[in-house]
């Protein structure tokens, strides 16, 4: 593997620090993040490895990394990081990041799940988690996982099998279509908090 | 006593002995809930993953609603719903921008504080231990529960501002109020992987492995809970642990009011308790 | 009438090449006041010298302006060869026709209309001077050395054999500090007791030094050359002067589970103690806190059983006032507390379990079990349950390098240190494995990285280059989960043992002492030194000096060589009888002052105080300001506050800083 | 502006840090405007701010004042005096009409030879832009006898350094 870098290799990172607010620059790969991150032994790049790579500009390695997509948004990492860096923000933002600029997930399991939810959220408002469950196996072609479990969450009673819609949808319908991406953030993003 | 009660999509479905159990402990306390009128999905992970503003909004149109019904106090029992609450209220307190686009996006505005409180708080800070403790009628002696308060009651710390994130004591300080003991364990705070427990269920697999023999070596003989996905998650994997890694946990998962029913002597099938994947038979046994 | 001399330096070709020399010195001539003007090659030289010595004395003069170098460069030359011709040296002044006009500038006429300028400007200022005389300070020949670890010890003994008095106050029962506590020592892995003991026995035998140990430093007054020191002697509850230290009274006291603080609770003590074998003085104290016959009135074995009969339960603090010339803060550093239980400021390291699990200890309790005088009489066991560890992992930079939870500082010894204890560990347990996580290495010091490399090389640490995230228990085993980010993966390590290298971090307690001595601190609580390279053991306040880790953390070469510095600058300071200074002082108009005291506030020297001016009846009239010449260091910044006009700045005087500005252009 | 006009300016500057700089732009041979005229004072904290305007009324078109860096002040906080009290001068200089471009502050420490020759040269350039500064000595010259009362004034920005010093 080899970088080429240039002069703009803060370009990257100072997209991701105006997108989310963080300071990306603060990370000096202790590796803290990577140690305690429970998904550690599932993921390619570890989170110290994906700052490192945002800070080198690589951003087309970031944003087909599966590493954000894995990330169970815990953040275990955020906590702990000794320089106060929320690392699963990062991650958070690498992910919308990618969404926005139409790169296809790597984790494609990750992001037919995500779909769903959110389909069902859109037109309910609330979650139907039957219908989530089989909308989610049906993007993902897996039509039968955890098929077994089905049945018996329907016999204990535990999944409605028609959905149950709030009242209002029209507000539900209106947050979906009017959100953006990121939240608006003054132009002097990155000041630390303390 | 009236609160502001937000149950969630879980508490209605995945996880009815969950919401089940905490209306028979709130009728057996007289405390009277009351929902928060139509209200809506949080969003969980999928919508802050997906879209920053949406994971906000979806979260600030309960506490909108919750303002316009002039609650102010409002019990969030799911801890994922409780952690994208109080997301939302910090992020907008640290931002008026962003207040402003939640203003135009939901077309309103929170019009008095909503305090936000977790199935923990609102007992140990609304409730009053004081007053649990008076009404305990079987006290959960000899009981060895393991605590496992997952990610979301606890972190982002400065975000839920709730307990210790590294080892936190307010379930424990619960169960030994009624009368049970909490075992000293490495794993309260350990993720279980519940956002990936349709997607990626090798994941949790491994997660909630850990998980169980970290109990099973405290010397735990069930795992209290007060998420409605660490419960599912840990609940309806743990068969598929013991054939993946050749192991024999058979450990009940149960929510927290499911065990403060027990203590109050509400009935086990009053709480939920014959709903779960691996049997709570030993444990109803005692009551 | 003012009769002024200037004297135009060529400096070789230095001036001369850019500055018409003659020209300007000719011009100069005709400046008002201007009695005499020449020019000359080297006016620095003995025959330039010479020329200006003639001149005062031939025509005299009244006063002298050089036209040469800087004055930072050749003032003091100046003002010694007018000296030598009777005129007061501070009525000599230097116009800086070199540095800042020959050197600088290229325009053969600009820069010669500059140098007359400039010299015009100091021949206004030189108008206005008046003769001063330095300030001399009587110098009390004796010095406080605060703290008696290894860099306290140093200094004194320094500045003892250099055959000046000293008083070492040290406010724990025996001094030895930190040092004592340490096994061995890097890089060469010599024994701690066995250099620091004969250290400390000199500093209690020292005929010129005065030893007062369980005492803390209650008031400072005064300024350098002479500070009044109260110190307060702790009630140890015994005679010093009867104690024979025979052990007795320790031997038979009944109250034995006390945490020993010499053992970092590792090992425990009585009630009557003597921190540890080789402490000195060997003179037990009592602990109030914990002794049954403070606390009920029982008991009171030790006064029974006490040949000499040393024990004094009405013992009460007493205070002891010396003078002193020069004070030397020695009071090096604490361990950052990683355990937030015991300090809920700290955020803590929740996740290492520290306080949880017993075999989770800091780098100073290792070094506890791995000392010979320690509570396993240097057998490694660890404090749970006595077995040898047979994996231990270390972790570095606990606190240090972390904004979240400790400092954002390098602690510098830990890399160091933990490379020791790897090998200590592996010379004591030959089939041990020591794990090392670490960020970098940071082993800049005579023979450090070759150490560190002996370590992996040779004694098998496996150094790890990562943090670790959490340290839980399982099955009686330490599970540590760390990352190695060199290979990109995460470690999970089984150990018997975790060591945490600890920051190290400011004394708790320094504040309140740094304050009392007028000391700077920065926001960890490190002593201020003058300057971070010219000045590194001075600190802003005349007199007081710096040695060791109470500036920043240092092992212990470093402490002791700015020890050494520290004696050498006090010993200086008392090679005179008297302190010289330049009169740059300020000076306050009394008859002007209106008492506002916004001066007071402003000076950052407390020079300034507060004098009462008294009619013949003896009622106050008024308050006013008053400089203590002693403690001013003439930056003026009182000057430019007063409202009323009534401070004046010696050598800088509003009179001549207004002559130099009316000078400035023509 | 008259690009032949050479402008007087006044340095205050302090003796430990930036004189000893000056001092070594000239060891160091770098070459820079011979405009300036340097007024060597202990520390930034003496400089009064009466000092400029006597520096005005003799003529200067320009004034410099330059200490330590923040925090490396000998006197430990003279210079943070100086900038205060500089802050409210350019104030009153704003409000009496004067260009606050006439009085520039900067920060030169010992080792900043070439700092100080950046500094000389723009501040040159910057009083050179600004051209002479004839109104204000006019103005000493026609009402010689009055301006005195001007020192109003300079009592409110005293006033008001010393209520920022505390």
């Amino acid at each position: 593997m080899q970088l080429k870098l240039d002069n703009n290799v803060s370009q990257f990172a100072e997209e991701i620090e105006s997108l989310s607010g963080l300071k990306v620059y603060d990370c000096y790969q202790c590796g803290k993040c990577s140690a305690g991150c429970p998904v550690g032994q599932f993921t390619e790049e570890s989170p110290t490895r994906l700052i490192r790579l945002i800070q080198l500009n690589q951003k087309e390695a970031v944003l087909n990394s599966r590493t954000p997509y894995l990330c169970a948004t815990c953040s275990t990492c955020s906590e702990r990081c000794p320089m106060n860096i929320d690392v699963a923000k990062i991650m958070e933002t690498v992910r919308i990041l990618a969404s926005r600029e139409h790169v296809k997930s790597p984790v494609k399991e990750v992001a037919a799940f995500s779909g769903a939810f959110l389909d069902s959220v859109k037109s309910n408002g609330r979650l139907f988690e039957f219908g989530m469950t089989i909308s989610f196996n049906l993007r993902n072609l897996t039509p039968l996982k955890d098929a077994m479990l089905g049945p018996v969450m329907l016999q204990k009673g535990k999944l409605a099998l028609w959905p149950r819609s709030i009242k209002n949808k029209e507000r539900i319908k209106r947050i979906f279509e009017k959100s953006s991406y990121f939240e608006p953030r003054a132009e002097s993003t990155g000041k630390k908090e303390h | 006593m009236a609160y502001g009660y937000y149950p969630g999509c879980s508490l209605h479905s995945t996880a009815k002995e969950y919401g089940m159990s905490l209306m028979a402990v709130c009728r057996k306390l007289s405390i009277e809930l009351n929902e928060v009128e139509d209200w809506n999905c949080c969003g969980a992970t999928p919508a802050h993953t997906t879209k920053e503003e949406l994971g906000i909004a979806l979260a600030y149109s309960n506490l909108l609603n919750a303002s316009r019904q002039g609650l102010e106090e409002v019990l969030a029992p799911c801890a994922a719903c409780y952690n994208r609450l109080k997301t939302a209220k910090y992020a907008l307190n640290h931002s008026e921008l962003l207040q402003k686009r939640m203003d135009e996006i939901t077309g309103g505005k929170v019009e008095h504080e909503v305090k936000v409180f977790n199935i923990l708080e609102f007992f140990r800070d609304i409730y009053g231990q004081d007053n649990l403790k008076a009404a305990i009628l079987k006290p959960l002696a000899g009981l060895n529960v393991a605590c496992y308060y997952g990610c979301l009651l606890v972190r982002p710390s400065k975000v839920v501002n709730f307990d210790d994130p590294e080892d936190p004591q307010s379930m424990d300080e619960l169960i030994r109020l009624l009368g049970g003991t909490s075992v000293n364990w490495s794993c309260k705070t350990e993720c279980c992987g519940g956002s990936h427990a349709i997607p990626e269920t090798d994941i949790v697999l491994e997660l909630g492995k850990r998980i169980f023999s970290s109990a099973q070596s405290a010397g735990a003989k069930m795992i209290a809970v007060a998420c409605p996905l660490c419960q599912a998650n840990l609940d309806m994997r743990q068969h598929q642990i013991n054939e993946k890694y050749k192991t024999d946990f058979k450990m009940p998962v149960v929510y927290i009011t499911q065990l403060m029913g027990l203590a109050l002597g509400i009935s086990p099938v009053e709480l939920g308790l014959n709903s779960h994947f691996v049997s709570t038979g030993e444990l109803v046994k005692q009551f | 009438m003012a009769r002024i001399g200037v004297f135009v330096c060529h400096c070789g070709e230095n001036i001369g090449r850019t500055v018409d020399c003659p020209e300007v010195s000719r011009r100069a001539a005709l400046l008002r006041d201007v009695f005499y003007s020449v020019d000359y090659k080297y006016m620095c030289s003995d025959p330039g010298q010479n020329m200006i010595k003639d001149a005062i004395r031939e025509h005299g003069l009244t006063g002298v302006v050089v036209a040469s170098c800087s004055p930072l460069m050749h003032e003091k030359t100046f003002r010694r060869a007018v000296t030598e011709a009777g005129m007061n040296p501070f009525l000599c002044e230097i116009a800086n026709i070199r540095e800042h006009c020959s050197w600088v500038h290229e325009d053969r006429k600009a820069a010669t209309d500059k140098a007359l300028d400039l010299i015009r400007i100091m021949v206004e200022k030189v108008k206005h001077n008046v003769a001063l005389e330095s300030i001399r300070i009587p110098v009390t020949k004796k010095a406080l050395v605060i703290g008696g670890g290894i860099a306290g010890i140093q200094a004194a003994l320094d500045i003892a054999d250099g055959g000046k008095e000293v008083i070492l106050v040290e406010k724990s029962p025996s001094i030895g500090g930190h040092m004592a506590q340490l096994s061995e020592t890097f890089p060469t892995l010599d024994c701690s007791q066995c250099i620091l003991t004969p250290k400390m026995v000199s500093a209690n035998t020292h005929k010129n030094i005065k030893l007062y140990t369980y005492s803390e430093v209650e008031k400072v007054s005064g300024y350098i050359g002479n500070f009044q020191v109260t110190i307060r002697k702790k009630a140890r509850y015994i005679d010093e002067s009867v104690c024979t230290g025979c052990g007795i009274c320790q031997e038979k006291c009944p109250v034995k589970k006390i945490p020993s603080e010499f053992n970092e609770g590792l090992g425990m003590r009585k009630a009557i103690y003597v921190p540890f074998p080789q402490a000195v003085p060997n003179k037990p104290v009592i602990d109030r806190e914990h002794c049954t016959k403070f606390i009920n009135g029982k008991c009171g074995a030790c006064e029974k059983l006490c040949g000499p009969k040393a024990i004094r339960f009405d013992q009460t603090d007493s205070f002891i006032t010396e003078d002193i010339g020069a004070i030397v803060v020695a009071t090096g550093y604490d361990l950052y507390t990683i355990d937030k239980k015991t300090d809920n400021t700290l955020k803590g390291y929740g996740e290492y379990g520290y306080g949880k699990y017993p075999d989770v200890v800091s780098g100073l309790q290792f070094e506890r079990l791995v000392s010979a005088s320690g509570p396993t009489y240097g057998e490694l066991k660890r404090p749970s349950d006595g077995k040898t560890p047979e994996t231990i992992v270390f972790i570095q930079c606990v606190g240090s390098r972390d904004a979240a939870k400790g400092v954002s500082y390098c602690s510098k010894i830990c890399c160091m240190y933990t490379a020791k204890h790897t090998m200590l560990y592996k010379h004591k347990v030959h089939n041990g494995k020591a794990f090392v996580f670490y960020m970098d290495i940071r082993a800049g010091g005579k023979n450090y990285d070759e150490f560190v490399r002996r370590a992996i090389e040779e004694d098998g640490a496996v150094y790890l280059r990562g943090r670790v995230s959490k340290i839980s228990q399982e099955d009686g085993k330490l599970v540590v989960m760390g990352a190695d980010t060199l290979s990109g993966a995460q470690v999970e390590i089984k150990a018997d043992m975790v060591v945490l290298a600890t920051a190290i971090a400011a004394q708790p307690d320094i504040v309140p002492l740094a304050q009392k001595l007028g000391v700077g601190y920065d926001q960890y609580h490190f002593l201020s030194e003058a300057h971070p390279k010219l000045r590194p053991v001075e600190t802003n306040s005349a007199g007081i000096f710096l040695a060791g880790a109470c500036q920043a953390p240092k092992d212990i070469p470093e402490a002791v060589a700015q020890a050494s510095a520290a004696a050498s600058k006090v010993l200086g300071l008392f090679s005179s009888l008297e302190l010289e200074r330049e009169p740059y002082v300020a000076k306050v108009n009394e008859n002007t002052c209106s008492g506002c005291e916004f001066c007071l506030m402003a000076c950052p020297y407390n020079a300034i105080e507060r004098r009462e001016i008294k009619n013949r009846r003896g009622e106050v009239i008024k308050t006013v300001s008053y400089v203590n010449e002693g403690k001013c260091q003439g930056c003026g910044t009182c000057v430019s506050i007063c409202r009323s006009k009534s401070i004046d700045l010696m050598g800088f005087t509003d009179e001549q800083v207004y002559s130099q500005i009316n000078a400035m252009f023509v | 502006m008259n690009e032949n006009f050479e402008p007087k300016i006044a340095a205050f500057v302090c003796t430990w840090c930036t004189y000893t700089g000056a001092d070594l732009a000239g060891t160091s041979r770098l070459k820079y405007e011979p405009n300036v005229r340097v007024l060597r004072l202990p520390c930034t904290g003496r400089i009064d701010f009466s000092l400029v305007i006597k520096a005005f009324e003799n003529g200067a078109d320009g004034v410099l004042i330059s200490g330590c860096h923040p925090n490396d002040c000998h006197y430990n906080a003279g210079n943070f005096h100086a900038r205060r009290r500089f802050a409210i001068f350019r104030k009153l200089l704003e409000f009496t009409g004067i260009d606050p471009n006439r009085v520039q502050f900067s920060w030169v420490s010992a080792a900043e030879g070439a700092k100080w020759r950046d500094v000389v040269n723009a501040v040159t350039d910057e009083i050179r832009k600004l051209g002479p500064f004839n109104e204000y000595q006019k103005l000493i010259h026609d009402s010689f006898p009055f301006r005195h009362e001007d020192s109003g004034a300079e009592e409110i920005s005293e006033k008001e350094q010393v209520e920022n010093v505390k």
